[in-house]
């Protein structure tokens, strides 16, 4: 056991630390610093100097054009973006429809989607959730019919996360109604400029447009864009929920904020009352203790020696901390973070008269825009059956 | 003891119910909050209802009623998700403008009963939390005139107020509860920056500057205490309404929607935790009581019962809202479903003249070797 | 509403208070006050004390020779007892079999049990538990079969609280495996003494036989010990669960040893210790808040106004503030509280060169006998599955 | 960075769970707590597995181990449930002794690592909780012999230890760090009452008047966190083994008791119950290997590092512990099942060396402006 990183771990670590200091842009870091509006342009700006770099898909192997990293030069690449407050990929192509297509699809597939993927120009959506299938994902009902060489895709989805922006969306279609609900449903790429597709941004609570519900009315989608298997589409989507490990938890993220938490604090003279400073402090705890359980998998990942399945835990236990970060921070401000100011999530936000720090203003927004975290990627009432069903082995 | 409300209670309830039910629909509420969340109209309704005097004396054209009958308002409006700021304008500024000189609580207090004036405390300053004895702003007279000079943040409908009633250190220093003497300064005399809040309401900073100001009384902080506790039981109430009505919503939702071919409301596992939003609903409307019929105690025993009372609203509010929201899913968590307007006003409230950590102090700081009801 | 008793009622309370000051004796409140082990001539003492009084059957009407208060008058009553120190009634007769006798019981069975309850003469015990049946109570299998003027009993039941005291216990037992499981049990009661009993204690994690196993080998029982009609018990059950109102909160006990909590921490130095300190300030509003739910409920009853269901929520906050301030004082206590000394559980108990101060070692033991709280009486998991079915009306 | 064990620590816990598996059976467990919680034997069988000596240098007969492979023992003397003072006898007392002239060192040390001595520290006091400052045991030279009066409480297996390493006031008052002499007294010289503990162990105070002394250091502070650092992370190591077998029991039952015809193992509320216990008890091991891969560390790092775990750890253990009893129901009470034992030492294990409120003041207290594994 060693909780040291190797050398050439460090050096890595060295080495993206200098290259995000030279190339993540000023504006776009001070942006996330204090939790102000990102715009489409900001996330594609940062996407598309870190697909120059190649490493837009840093999980990518490299005979798909990633850097082919391991477990532990991930893990240190996500933390030094963050940490650096670099904006969080939107990962609906790079992370999370590229391994499927990689996996799953064919030459051509590969060839036609990945490079626009990998290079940030193509901006992807994910197509899920539907109103009536939220926990229960399989029930899904959004249908793709095959005419030919077309599939007449009609029905809903919705949640789609910042689908306003997005140009291609990967969906679970339903496209067979036999057998059991997961049998049925296939994976397919749909571009969003098709004719028949409606996009209606949902606001959440904190007043921003940051879903969507997508109406696909007699979509025509080529059967080119179905990835792999007709009704094999579920067991795509579980691979690259499998993937999904250890960012999951976003305990890079939740470091950064504790030590935002710490400077708000101190800003609002709550750092030295002994009672919220507990509350830092225990807080604190939870980070080291998330952060010790990400490291376990990573080492797992890399040794291949112990075996861990603690994916729900690093879910449900991530999500709370960043509930619990966000509302120390509005907490810390107390009345004053009752003011909500639109603009003043814009950067460059000045508010002639309004004597309530600008530094205050998003923390009541951004904890109310965390209680989707206990929510969705799988409700933590859904993590929990998972983690129940492997602690039971019933 | 007896928990029976009386039957012009009982009224003064169904009258409330009975103007939301026909006059502050979701969407209205929802179309006000989305255009900056004014609240004048809204409060002159109550007004018209007689709400705006309900405490304030006879003889100053109020009804002369007591903390009970402010509960039971206070809750209905809550449960009705009103945005007006009723407790401060109609329960603390007729309380701290008891503290007045004859003429000038006859010069205000008519007019506020009759809700022609709309006056609220503007206590926040910046950094000095919950403190009420640490206050920056300074008073000091120039050829009889009273002036203030300084700045109240979050102040409550900032500019739809036509005064404020303002703490302002004549003498002393932080921590001193000598030397603060309380004002009434129109808004005419004060520079307000407006802006809506997040709970669909509106509130704004305001700066004076030599600002003109009616002294109220040059000794303020224990009429401030006492018409900060007001406000506190106020809250208690208002936090039971809104959790009553958003676990009744809660309720409707998890025997309406269903995942997994069956209604929410058959998985054990919410279940339970319903059980236990409803335990802490209970507590919570328990101590509001608790609130209510303690206002009138001595100072010392009114403020450890007041921050009991607000130790266990907190808990009950942060877990009433977190969990209604977490068992309605995605839905709760948007902003043209009713819910999340719930939660928002419950979160706001938590940190509204002492959050449950600084009430927790209070409670610590006034421990005696027994506790109870009536110790 | 008004939180005040009224005159009369204050004046109730200065009698009971009074009367108790001159008949509790000091020997047994020492032992309750620092949580010693009573003797069942500790329970028999006190209880005729209060029989002679006719207040061992304090919530019994008039008719019945009980003193026919009102919900507040017996509220007064058990505050006052609880708050001078004295032991806990031992339910099981005045409290538990008493009620059900008055009200399902036929005129000879008043007269044969009621007076030796009324009186403390004779020791009731519970037969509910079985081993296969705790919280699934309706699944009893201990089985009474009707041979003429008898019935014969077979079983066991279990859990059965200081049952190696007791004289007479009532049992629900099987009399029909036909329709559901709740309509085949009868209620039973059946003299200790009967050939065919045998009764093993269980020793708790604190080390007391507090509960024990009672088994049936062919136990004869006379018809006329039935009560009501054969098949009916489990309605007579609920009728006397539907009595347990407030008590079940224990709320005056809480304060009473809030009260303890607080001189005990000022001992160990920990009363000044502002974290500790603010547990001691949480547990106080949970218990305030407990009392004005308990108070709520008994206002409901003398007015017949409000309808209030929350017995469940009372058994579920009442155990857990009993079980946490049996957990503060042990970790106020500390290291010490390691120490476990079965003899120092008696009265008079004198460790020669023990220096762990003889307050503090019944802490540890307090604590672990109190994890029992949440389980009996109805699980708090069978509680809130009550709860549930009120809330949600499904 | 890397989180496996060597193939030398895995025979390490092979050989101390094939022990228990073979000659620590519940039954001799229940047996010795009965009869009063001897240890000696039990400790007298790990000596003859070398585990005595386990982190004594090989210079001074020991087998010159790391924090790991004692984290390794001391996970599964948890799963075991074994009442032998190990961590205190082999792992403290050795750090301790590191302080000592050479001389001392050697007359100890081999006794310790061949386990013909069981030397164990004495350091509660009355009141003093766990301060390590706060000492009342006064040390003094009497013609070139130190001589120690004072009493120290609950020390571990005070009747079957040969020796005790107690700290005393050289100098100095309460919260001096400075002034602490560390000393070795032989039984002889103390007077001892014994009694057996909550956890089915065995401890006792001592009582010293003027009893002979050999003494370690008159500076003892530093080495006396070091040592509670290295019983702490060892304590760590114990509750998780203790947890890690608790919740398999706990497991099994559920799997196998049926109510309501049907297993415990299928309500969700209590599905949801042992996922939020396998979160605390993975919390919980992952700060205890972050415990003891940081023992190693300068003092105040380590000193941070072990009350972050500790506080981890303390919330585990309860959380664990309670939640374990409970899913259980009344069997889980009981004397004669396995469960409540485990709970006990789980208890107990949280008071020792600071609770959880005591280590988030330490945490608390150090607090730096960033956090994290490596901060």
């Amino acid at each position: 056991m060693d909780l040291n990183f190797t050398p050439d771990e460090l050096a890595f670590r060295h080495e993206i630390r200098a290259w995000v200091a030279e190339n993540l842009p000023a504006d776009i870091a001070h942006k996330v610093r204090h939790s102000l509006r990102l715009s489409r342009e900001d996330h594609q700006r940062w996407a598309k100097i870190l697909g120059k770099k190649s490493w837009l898909g840093w999980g990518w192997p490299k005979e798909f054009g990633g850097p082919g990293w391991n477990a532990i030069q991930k893990h240190l690449f996500e933390e030094e973006l963050a940490l650096a407050c670099a904006p969080r990929v939107i990962p609906f192509g790079p992370v999370m429809v590229a391994p499927v297509i990689m996996a799953f699809g064919n030459a051509e597939q590969q060839k036609r989607f990945l490079p626009g993927i990998a290079s940030g120009e193509v901006w992807w959506s994910q197509g899920y959730s539907e109103p009536g299938s939220g926990s229960d994902l399989a029930s899904l009902k959004c249908k793709a019919e095959r005419r030919g060489d077309k599939y007449i895709v009609n029905g809903q989805k919705t949640w789609t996360t910042l689908g306003q922006y997005g140009e291609w969306i990967f969906c679970l279609v339903r496209t067979s109604n036999e057998g059991k609900p997961q049998t049925g449903i296939s994976f397919l790429l749909i571009d969003m400029k098709s004719p028949g597709i409606t996009v209606r941004p949902i606001v959440l609570m904190d007043g921003e447009p940051e879903v969507n519900e997508v109406w696909f009315d007699n979509v025509e989608v080529p059967t080119d864009n179905l990835i792999g298997e007709e009704n094999k589409g579920w067991t795509y989507a579980k691979h690259l929920l499998s993937h999904e490990r250890t960012n999951i938890a976003d305990v890079n993220r939740a470091k950064r904020e504790l030590e935002r938490l710490k400077r708000v604090a101190k800003a609002e003279g709550v750092y030295d009352d002994a009672r919220f400073r507990d509350q830092i402090a225990l807080l604190e705890v939870d980070v080291v203790a998330l952060e010790m359980m990400v490291l376990r998998v990573l080492s797992a990942e890399k040794s291949g020696k112990q075996s861990l399945d603690v994916a729900g835990l690093l879910k449900i236990r991530g999500s709370e901390i960043q509930q619990r970060y966000a509302e120390l921070m509005m907490l810390a401000a107390g009345p004053l973070s009752r003011a909500y100011i639109f603009e003043a999530m814009e950067a460059g936000w000045q508010g002639d008269q309004v004597a309530v720090p600008g530094d205050i203003l998003p923390l009541a927004s951004t904890f109310f825009n965390m209680r989707k975290t206990t929510i969705y990627g799988g409700s933590n009432e859904v993590q929990r059956n998972i983690v129940a069903q492997t602690v039971l082995g019933s | 003891m007896d928990f029976d409300f009386t039957e012009d209670q009982e009224s003064l309830r169904d009258a409330v119910r009975r103007w939301v039910d026909k006059g502050f629909s979701f969407d209205r509420r929802h179309g006000l909050a989305k255009a900056g969340g004014a609240s004048r109209a809204v409060y002159g309704e109550l007004a018209e209802l007689g709400l705006a005097g309900l405490v304030i004396p006879e003889a100053h054209g109020g009804l002369g009623q007591g903390p009970v009958d402010a509960m039971v308002v206070c809750e209905e409006l809550g449960r009705g998700l009103v945005n007006a700021p009723y407790a401060e304008a109609a329960l603390m500024a007729p309380a701290l403008l008891s503290a007045a000189p004859e003429a000038l609580q006859a010069a205000w207090l008519p007019r506020i009963a009759g809700g022609e004036a709309l006056v609220v405390p503007a206590l926040h300053e910046r950094a000095a939390r919950y403190r009420l004895t640490k206050i920056s702003t300074t008073a000091q007279q120039v050829g009889g005139q009273w002036q203030l000079t300084g700045q109240k943040l979050a102040v409550p409908a900032a500019d739809e107020a036509d005064a404020y009633i303002v703490p302002a250190r004549i003498s002393g220093s932080d921590g001193d509860t000598a030397g603060i003497g309380l004002f009434v300064v129109e808004k005419l005399a004060a520079t307000v920056a407006p802006y809506p809040t997040q709970d669909g309401a509106r509130a704004g900073d305001i700066t004076l500057n030599a600002a003109a100001a009616q002294l109220i009384t040059t000794d303020g902080h224990a009429v401030l205490e006492t018409a900060v506790d007001a406000g506190l039981a106020a809250q208690c109430a208002e936090g039971v309404g809104l959790m009553d009505r958003l676990v009744a919503i809660t309720v409707d939702y998890m025997n309406t929607r269903k995942q997994f071919g069956t209604t929410l409301a058959s998985f054990q596992a919410l279940r339970h935790r319903i059980a236990d939003v409803k335990m802490q609903l209970e507590l919570g409307r328990s101590m509001s009581y608790y609130a209510s019929l303690k206002l009138g105690e001595a100072p010392a025993q009114r403020r450890r019962a007041i921050s009991q009372a607000r130790v266990q609203l907190g808990q009950s509010m942060r877990y009433v809202g977190q969990q209604c929201i977490q068992l309605h899913g995605g839905i709760g968590c948007t902003d043209e479903y009713i819910a999340s307007h719930y939660f928002k006003r419950l979160t706001v409230l938590e940190m509204t003249y002492g959050d449950t950590l600084h009430h927790l102090g209070e409670v610590s700081a006034r421990m005696q070797d027994t506790a109870g009801v009536f110790a």
